[in-house]
């Protein structure tokens, strides 16, 4: 992992620097990265936040509903996280799912088709924004309720322990979802049962309007929540798509030992409302744009074109066509069929 | 008498709470800087101060116990639930100890404490977030369970809510937090057990409470088209529910159907359905009607939610069936 | 065929599933080492080891969460609750879990998942230990819900639990672990979904399930004694429930009560007494009784749980009230 | 507090030594206990055991039912943290309650008479074992969930801190109840709000049938938990009644000034089974033979005698004077009336 506290040093963990190395180096290769391994990171985060904001247009149009939560901030932990993993690895998230799910490649079009609610949804139009599913590419959601979605990725670890799979499986949660006890006692069943899991933590300072420093006792870090437990965690800068893969290639490599649960806090930031609905009341502009100065949609293609590793041409061609990807996806998506009503009874048992 | 919004009602129950009692304070998951997820405690924050008006971290299990803890200590508190689907996560704590405390302890120890939350299936949350648990909290010895139907009863009975000394569930359907309702200048209650007569007849009783009083509204209109006249209860409190009234209006009607939104398998209309068979079977010129939500998750898509959501038509068509009106 | 006592049927069951699938484990709170609360599991840590017996620590909610990951990757967990009490603090998890799973993800995922709990109250231990929350899952749609009365149902239901690809509730009732029964030595298997007439009878048909058929089948035989011809009806599964069975006994009987052990009041036979008005309400002479425990958390006092708890008296004097028999 | 550890240094906290020392002083007096208090606190302790004994007894004889965990072993810990208390200060604890009961001066025969599910009982027969409470005496219960009880004192130290009435909450609680996730979230809150509330964990070793190693990741230690929470925590020898009592004295004088919660780990040991019910087929003996050897109730008065603390004759005396008292609450307890069936329906709604 790129930087690390040891369980029991009691000492802190520090925000990994590599993406900053990787840029002063000014080329790609430093990094140990191929440069269509480094565009693909930027095309991943360039379709997720286009993606994202398509939903939000189609959302003011009253073609998607429910809860939107849009990842429009977060792309660099996602994709980050997700381009070291194997196909038979485990994803886990919650309800702001859109990037995990792009990032692992689910289908764009079934993506939005699914915000939608068609029939040609991911899950038939049942699951909507906050349930994108597609277990063959092991992504096992989308999952609403606060915190609840980690116990089943400790189990989903505990099969591929259990079945010694050498796969791994990755679990999203936010700040706020520590607050739930739920958190604790997974990390703690984690560890005794020393499974393939890596906790990713996307801090992004706040739980719907609570920022972290007011729901939390104690530091407002993360990592060291779980010392005690005898994990050891990484802290990376969440907005440097390349210092998340870093961190998380060597914990994935760590897992695939067998040495138990490992734990990444990302420091992210979203730079929209919790939800559609939200008038962001509980804070103040300037630390949205301060998080904007390092956008990495923005800021990373930026430096791929100043290390030479691509030119502003190939950036330009690579958006033309990651937009008209999702111009399609919106036309797949308005164009399919509504469900038929009697498959309402569809899916319940197996 | 002004017309005021369903989510206006319950914040002026609380407010005047607020006002009238410092021990009463008021907590739940962005009700303060936030201002509360569907806008009710808009202001409160800094009307009342940090003291009084706090932003809990996601904890529901523990801050509703805080709450238990805080009521048996002297205080009322008013804790809210974002929604009453995540009140599942604190579930033990309502049950094992809102509710038993006060036997447990031989009646040493009582618990005054007001929990809010919204409620209901509708606007495309998914299986998750649409939830009705007031049907199961209903079912609990020892609270009492409550859902208005209009802005006059939310009014009305936060006030009632807010003077009772047992853990209250004070179910808030999302879908009418929007609709405005009369509500007088001057101080009224809506006990709790009281059942409400939104609309005399002769035909056939229709029973339901909270977001269902929209359905049989509507229902009860394309009744009168056809000539049947509807007799329609708001139930108002699930825990106690108001036989009387029911019975009353059976007597006069012999007939009634039940409604629930949520699902109609294990919805708070299956005890009741039974319990007025055994009152009132010699009334009846068939059984009591019982209708809901289609024994499904509910699904996001809207054209499926309304689906497994009942309608008016299910009601018509039940009476149809039952009774051949 | 031999006699053996209710809690090693169901050991039995989850024995041979143990022996014959190697991705089936179990998991719960001192099953292990301690051997289970109620001696179920004795002796399995060491025939099966550790890596398929796990004790866990007392995190309801976090390993039941993680038998439902560990179904979802392939594997057949059972995890064991030491009380259904204690479910409650993983309520979240099952239900908006294991239970919406399959629905959420369009059918892409199953929970092959067998959960255990012992229920039901009639032990003296009090509010909180005495629950039958068995009541509330029977209403969940996503999952199953059974409860044996016999050593031969449970293993046969646990057969056919262990076979079933959806979240299964599997409740014993903690009265009846030392209850003794024929058991045959080859092969079967109870379905779900399928009710069992323990006795036949044409003139009152009498439902239960669980500890409730020790109650039914003394009131079979003070009726007997008094001249009434009882059919005593196991339902066996709750979700599914067996109407069909039902409803032939009642065109025979035309006269019907139902029983839960658990309270009255929000009880699994309140759907079902419903449920069967609306569906036989032309072959009944009277309402279909509902009897069950009283409306009152559950006292510690013996003579008071007794009390509380539904007696054959109770359905003799039901069934005089409404019926005259 | 007897040893802390500062919440943000990372130094682990020692067992404290103060019970030793005054034993190595060979007064009562430089302990700062006068000899009447000395004495009492014996008493309590051998009142305790005393009542346990006759429980099992009872427990035998079929005149109690239910669920009965005993507090054998544990009495320096009951006896020395509510030795300090006022009488508006709150008590909660667990299923495990009867020490805290006697320690906090409940009416013995009426305690036993709830055991015996009587009219007369506590709780009028309704609670049982695992539920006595005492209202005026601020005994707030008696909780049978596992780990239940902890909001419930979080929400009374609130109330205190609400209402300024310079009292605090003490709130005991097992090793196996922190695998409960609402104890993390009772800290934080507890923190984030600080509260005055005493969290008094009573780390016997086993939850039920399980050693705490076998069921918890990371260190065998509790107190180290909660730093992260900037919860400032002691851990004492549990079967040092002294060593506890100065522990809890210094931490309720803290807890009044107001600066938020306090944690005190107490090592200690239940002699017996987890219930009655229970074989013990998880320890074996000898592990049982080193504690008795520290037990509170056997050396504790040997220490009194040997340092002219007390006579063997006043020692001798009490201990006569308290087996009369057990005898007469059995006594009590038996001869008292069953409650009549219609009390059934009181006490559900105020
Ligand atoms: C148990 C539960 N409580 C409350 C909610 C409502 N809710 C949904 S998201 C959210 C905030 C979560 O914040 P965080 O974990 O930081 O994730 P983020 O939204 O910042 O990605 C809340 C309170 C819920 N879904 N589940
Ligand atoms: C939520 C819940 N799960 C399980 C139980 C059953 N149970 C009662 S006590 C106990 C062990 C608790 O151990 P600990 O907290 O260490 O307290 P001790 O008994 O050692 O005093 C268990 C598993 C329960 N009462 N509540
Ligand atoms: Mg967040
Ligand atoms: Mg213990």
């Amino acid at each position: 992992m790129a930087s690390r506290t040891k369980a029991t040093s009691g000492k802190s963990g520090k925000t990994s620097k590599s993406g900053d190395q990787a840029a002063s180096n000014g080329t790609g290769t430093s990094t140990g990265y191929s440069k269509d391994q480094l565009l693909e990171m930027y095309r991943q985060m360039y379709l997720i936040r286009q993606f994202e904001v398509a939903c939000g247009e189609n959302y003011a149009r009253g073609l998607i509903r429910g809860f939107l939560h849009l990842y429009i901030g977060q792309e660099a932990t996602g994709v980050g996280t997700i381009a070291p993993l194997n196909d038979d690895d485990y994803i886990v998230t919650h309800y702001r799912d859109h990037g995990h799910a792009i990032a692992r490649g689910l289908d764009v079009n079934r993506s939005m088709a699914e915000l939608f609610g068609r029939k040609t949804g991911l899950s038939k139009g049942k699951g909507g924004s906050m349930h994108l599913f597609d277990a063959a590419k092991k992504f096992m959601g989308g999952h609403a309720i606060v915190g609840g979605q980690l116990p089943l990725a400790l189990g989903l670890a505990f099969s591929q322990k259990y079945l010694d799979t050498k796969g791994v499986t990755v679990c999203y949660f936010g700040d706020g979802s520590t607050n739930q006890g739920l958190y604790h006692e997974t990390l703690n069943l984690a560890a005794v049962w020393k499974v393939p899991m890596l906790f990713v933590l996307e801090n992004n300072g706040y739980g719907m309007g609570s920022a972290v420093e007011r729901v939390r006792a104690g530091s407002p870090d993360f990592y060291t929540d779980v010392e005690k437990y005898g994990i050891e965690a990484a802290v990376v800068d969440g907005m440097d798509v390349i210092a998340v893969r870093e961190a998380t290639e060597q914990a994935v490599k760590r897992l695939r030992a067998g040495d138990g649960p490992l734990f990444i806090e990302a420091k992210t930031f979203r730079y929209v409302g919790h939800s559609y609905a939200d008038g962001q009341k509980y804070r103040g502009s300037e630390e949205i744009d301060e998080w904007r100065k390092r956008d990495p949609v923005e800021v990373y293609p930026q430096m791929l074109v100043k290390r030479d590793i691509a030119t502003q041409k190939e950036i330009d061609d690579l958006k033309a066509a990651v937009d008209e990807e999702v111009v399609a996806a919106v036309k797949f998506a308005e164009e399919s069929p509504q469900p038929d009503p009697d498959e309402l009874f569809d899916d319940i048992y197996a | 008498m002004a017309e005021i919004l369903f989510r206006e009602a319950i914040k002026r129950g609380l407010a005047e709470a607020l006002d009238n009692d410092p021990n009463v304070f008021i907590m739940g998951e962005d009700i303060g800087e936030y201002g509360g997820a569907y806008a009710v405690t808009d202001g409160f924050l800094k009307q009342y101060g940090p003291k009084r008006v706090i932003d809990t971290p996601i904890s529901e299990a523990a801050f509703l116990g805080a709450g238990i803890g805080a009521a048996a200590g002297g205080l009322r508190p008013i804790v809210e639930f974002m929604s009453i689907s995540f009140s599942l996560v604190a579930f033990d704590q309502i049950v094992n100890m809102a509710a038993n405390l006060r036997y447990m302890s031989g009646g040493q120890i009582s618990v005054p404490m007001l929990m809010r939350a919204p409620t209901g299936a509708g606007v495309q949350l998914g299986a998750t977030h649409s939830q009705s648990f007031e049907t199961w909290l209903a079912d609990v010895p020892g609270m009492r369970c409550v859902c208005p139907s209009t802005p006059y009863d939310a009014l009305g009975l936060i006030r009632t809510a807010l003077k009772e000394n047992n853990p209250v569930m004070f179910a808030e359907p999302a879908l009418l937090y929007a609709m405005r309702g009369e509500v007088p200048d001057e101080y009224y209650e809506v006990p709790f057990g009281s059942a409400n007569i939104q609309r005399a007849g002769d035909d056939v009783t229709l029973v339901s409470y909270g977001a269902g009083m929209r359905v049989l509204a509507a229902a009860a209109d394309e009744l009168a088209a056809k000539g049947v006249s509807a007799e329609v209860i708001d139930l108002r409190s699930l825990n106690p529910v108001d036989y009387d009234t029911l019975l009353t209006s059976i007597e006069k009607t012999n007939r009634a159907l039940l409604l629930d939104t949520s699902r109609r398998k294990g919805g708070a209309m299956a005890e009741i359905a039974s319990d007025l068979h055994e009152r009132a079977m010699e009334w009846l010129d068939g059984p009591v009607v019982r209708i809901g939500a289609e024994d499904v998750p509910w699904p996001y898509n809207r054209g499926l939610e309304q689906e497994v959501y009942p309608q008016s038509s299910d009601v018509l068509a039940g009476l149809q069936k039952h009774y051949g009106i």
